[in-house]
């Protein structure tokens, strides 16, 4: 029997949910064993209450879990009602997630060189990893680039720089760093580069793949898919990769990205 | 101890309780064994696998829409072998725990269908029963087709009735279902599994385009559940073989609707997938309802709707 | 003033714009007189009348249910002459505000369809439009049974078609819906109303009886969307007759949903009744889509579903 | 064309919402131009947010209407989903009402001794009824009988014995007043009566409506049906009566009690 997901059921309350950038909240929800249990990479699976016809829990990644306080935290973009309600939960409001779902960064032991890429709102995964990797070895060199649309939108600065060794910005519209995507700047960070990931848009993911491809750089991305479930049970998350369908949820939703087909 | 026996008997099966889990909401069983004990269900329904492996559909495969979601997942299945390999050795220990194992059968054609429950007679001892797909709106040809007329599901129950002795029940589409279910049951069938997700469609006004990969996806949740139950209604009047019934289960009260409409099991689908545990839960609800009916065992209350 | 030409053509009919109001959910006009200015509306259609007056079914004729509501009315009317004499004047002056009338023919037997679409073409010369409800889920006889299978809703469109020379609608059964509008273009139909409210049950566990006061009764509101979506795509490529959207729209994205799948209408039902301006909401919604869509006019968007 | 709902749209916000007996709330909501329209007899149709599934306002009645302070009180049991959702609704907060609709009791000019019947949650229609009538003239005698499940159900007591020359109480299971039904301490007060209203469970106001016909008294019935839309456009409140079907949005809720088929 393959195994099961490491997901179990979990309350929380919400300890903090406050705008952090342009149509994106910064959500720290108390749930102590889910904290313990996070690893860079992983998701949460939110019910979020407030809509009786809604009956599916959202997935979100999170930025910092710290098993001593207990609190993860969660940076999302206000997309559609799921994500609505969510912005209106108040401090000390409770509910539940299921988690961890899915498989989390696989960082090669060897890895002194790494560089991380995160467009729009897919910092958190990044910034959970640069945090873990500093935090394991203070001497690989971590550089990073962040785009996003327009310099407000921007998420994650602050927590990038205070682990990486350098950060680039990219935005579409020029109002903060390179004037274009970030994957722009990808190649020049490539060379020396031992281990890549990213998290984003898909076409940035899959720009970020070719590159790293042609610069025979071991690339990992974070993978969304609709999902229902978040376990394993429905399939309605699979990814197109070169051996087959592979659900986002349990066989991701970090892939290799030289696996999945772009 | 339950003051009612939650026993039924459902096509030649006997469960310790009606909660069944819907195809494909429940994965093969072992998804859910860290949420709950899975063998406190009657039995559990496995994912539609055909003989050879299917990728299924492109994605995005799912959208929510009001009361429910829309899936177009189009039977992505390991293949018999594959669902073997896989879970075989979780379900036959399950089976051994007293849940009964229902597999369910996947086809494009009348030919694949037999092909895929003739892997499984030869493949899954364990097994109690096997549920034909005739029914899925989520694939080009075959499933939905085979299933919306009298004649196509007929053929399909025909072709496969005698490859196995074991129970066999049909998955039906929310269409015609009086007479198909009566053409069904002149063929053999066993048991009747109603309903399946009903086709619908959700289009992003903004780029005009499907929510999904396919123009039309299947439905699932609350939005189902008194299509379902009127169905379940139609269809128990109509044959005499026993029915399941599914669609927006997500309390013991819309279980115990089933059950008065004529059901013998009751499945649980998509509410699942927010909460895991969901169909021990309603089990509960289901049992104190019956215990609130005074009477001695659940049976009693199969077709106990009074009109 | 708006940029967008929001005129459409349906059925012989130049509406100002697509919204219709969904027969049964909107009385005879009148009652939604001091919400709002009715004249606003592309159409309005009217309750199903007989030619002689019927009184519906016992209480309860309602009960809600997740995403909706159930009814068995059982097309209770006043007959055409008491519709006319209580509402004539009232959708008269409607009509000659350029909102078109739309009167819907009840009847229990080709015979009273075709006596109820005599004394509609005689008592009624402000009516631009006659929709035959063949699909009423809540009438013992006739209705649902004539619309539910290609033969019947021919049958009740052929002796119906020589009585009148106005454009003849056909209020669909949510079933079997691409051969049944093709029977019906066929007999000479102007255009079809899709769908009518889906057959559901409800049943009070407590009692074990219906929540109504029959079995059965017919679903509204928004769990119907994504089917009938479904269902007038289907229809709208199987025949060139145009169609009328209906099911669930309470907001101008749904109906525009309605529009891109191919309807060149939409009517607006039971959203009406908790928010009796909710049509011209609704209107105001779909222009402001309509005109982010950068179109001359809405009618290049009607069947724009790309896929 | 028939006359049209006198009902018109109003935003109301809550200023009361507590518990009043077992299973009962009251509920206090300003909306002045509502308490201005209002008759006693009709009804308001609440919209009661919290519920995406549930489309359908819920209709109540109402005790008093105050045109001076803008405030209307209703007294409603908790029953089902609509019911829980009000009494959640906190002060202050806000959503819409659909009133006036109905169209309210019609007491004789010339009636001088009147007998009220109320049962249940019942009694709001009744408790305006009589603060009208004793408002409008002094000397008419009004003699109340209330009926309820027991004791602790009890709605409306004082307000009714503020008007009222005589209130009598009536229990199923005896544990206040009279130990049984309400209707059968009514032949008594019926002898010189010349107009009855009753509101309250359907077989109570049939055995009133016997007991007035015996009488020979005028009786008027507050008639409850399941209400979609409140007004006149949907059919399903309708009343079977001795003339045919009326709705009881628009013909009712008062009905006079002999044209009713019970
Ligand atoms: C593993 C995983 C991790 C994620 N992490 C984050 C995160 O850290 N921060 C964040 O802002 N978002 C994240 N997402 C995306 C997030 O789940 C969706 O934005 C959210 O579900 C939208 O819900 P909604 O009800 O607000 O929007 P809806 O109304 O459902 O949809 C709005 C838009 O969001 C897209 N969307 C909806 N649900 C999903 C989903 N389950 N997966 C992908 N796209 C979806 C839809 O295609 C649509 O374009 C993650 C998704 C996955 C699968
Ligand atoms: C004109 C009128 C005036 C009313 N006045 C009052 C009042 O002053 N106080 C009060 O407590 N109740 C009153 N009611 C009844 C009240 O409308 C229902 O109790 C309420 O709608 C129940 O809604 P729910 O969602 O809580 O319950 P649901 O879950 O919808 O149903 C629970 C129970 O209430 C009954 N019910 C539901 N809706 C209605 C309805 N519209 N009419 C009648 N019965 C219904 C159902 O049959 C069921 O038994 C009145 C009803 C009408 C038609
Ligand atoms: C993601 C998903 C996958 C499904 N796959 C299958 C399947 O393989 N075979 C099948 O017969 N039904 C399938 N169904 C339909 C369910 O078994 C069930 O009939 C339907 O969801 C209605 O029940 P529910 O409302 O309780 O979910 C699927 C449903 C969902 C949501
Ligand atoms: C109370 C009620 C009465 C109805 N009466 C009729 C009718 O007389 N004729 C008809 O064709 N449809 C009737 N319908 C169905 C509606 O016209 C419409 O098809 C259905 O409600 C779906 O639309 P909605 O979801 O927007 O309400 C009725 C619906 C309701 C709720
Ligand atoms: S989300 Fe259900 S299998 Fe991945
Ligand atoms: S409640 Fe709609 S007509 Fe009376």
């Amino acid at each position: 029997m393959p195994t099961p997901s490491p997901a179990r059921m979990h309350d929380f309350t919400v300890v903090e949910n406050e705008p952090m950038a342009q149509g994106a909240m910064r959500l720290v929800i108390h749930a102590p064993a889910l904290a313990r249990a996070l690893k860079p990479g992983q998701f949460v699976n939110v019910a979020v209450p407030g809509n009786a016809m809604s009956l599916l829990r959202v997935p979100l990644s999170f930025s910092f879990a710290d098993a001593e306080t207990g609190d993860v935290e969660i940076w999302y973009a206000v997309v559609g009602d799921g994500t609505r309600r969510l912005a209106m939960m108040r401090p000390g409001e409770a509910s539940t997630v299921l988690g961890p779902g899915g498989n989390g960064w696989t960082v090669p032991e060897d890895a002194r060189d790494i560089v991380l890429v995160a467009g729009g709102i897919g910092t958190p995964p990044i910034v959970s990893l640069a945090a873990a990797v500093r935090a394991a070895s203070p001497d690989t060199r971590i550089r990073t680039i962040v785009g996003a649309r327009s310099a407000s939108a921007l998420t994650g600065l602050t927590e990038l720089r205070a682990v990486s060794d350098e950060v680039l910005v990219a935005t579409d519209d020029g109002s903060a760093g390179h004037h274009g995507f970030a994957t722009d700047l990808l190649p020049d960070l490539l060379a020396g580069a031992d281990f890549c990931a990213t998290c984003g848009p898909e076409p940035m993911m899959a720009a970020v793949a070719r590159a790293c491809d042609e610069a025979d750089v071991f690339c990992e991305a974070s993978v969304e898919r609709m999902m229902s479930c978040g376990f394993g049970a429905c399939a309605t998350c699979a990814v197109e990769t070169v051996n087959g369908m592979k659900g986002a949820c349990m066989c991701g939703p970090i892939f290799d990205a030289k696996e999945v087909i772009w | 101890m339950s003051r009612v026996d939650m026993a039924v008997d459902f096509a030649g099966m006997h469960l310790k309780n009606p909660i069944n889990t819907a195809s494909g909401t429940f994965g093969f069983g072992w998804q859910f064994q860290d949420f709950f004990d899975v063998s406190r269900l009657g039995a559990i329904t496995t994912k539609g696998c055909a003989a050879e492996p299917w990728a299924g559909n492109p994605k995005p495969r799912m959208t929510e829409v009001k009361g429910g979601m829309m899936n177009s997942v189009g039977l992505q299945n390991p293949g018999v072998r594959g669902m073997v390999a896989e879970s075989g050795e979780y379900l036959a220990d399950l089976a051994s725990r007293g849940t009964h194992v229902i597999c369910q059968v996947a086809g494009h054609s009348v030919a694949e269908y037999v092909a895929a429950l003739e892997l499984f007679e030869e493949l899954v001892p364990w097994a109690s029963a096997f549920e034909l797909n005739v029914s899925c709106p989520n694939i080009d040809q075959g499933g939905a087709a085979a299933g919306s007329t009298p004649e196509g599901a007929a053929e399909v129950m025909r072709a496969c009735r005698p490859v196995t002795k074991r129970p066999l029940l049909v998955k039906m589409a929310p269409v015609r279902l009086p007479e198909i279910a009566r053409a069904l049951e002149a063929e053999g069938a066993d048991g009747l599994t109603v309903i399946n997700s009903i086709p619908g469609m959700a289009i992003d006004v903004h780029t005009r385009r499907s929510k999904i990969s396919k123009p039309t996806g299947g439905l699932s949740g609350p939005l189902l559940h008194p299509i379902a139950v009127r169905m379940v209604w139609e269809v128990a009047n109509a044959v005499d073989i026993p029915v399941c019934g599914v669609g927006g289960v997500t309390s013991g009260e819309e279980a115990a609707e089933f059950i008065l409409a004529g059901a013998s099991a009751v499945s649980v689908g998509m509410a699942s997938f927010a909460e895991p545990d969901a169909a021990v839960r309603i089990l509960g609800e289901l049992e104190i309802w019956a215990e609130s009916q005074g009477v001695k065992s659940i049976s009693e209350l199969i077709g106990a709707f009074e009109c």
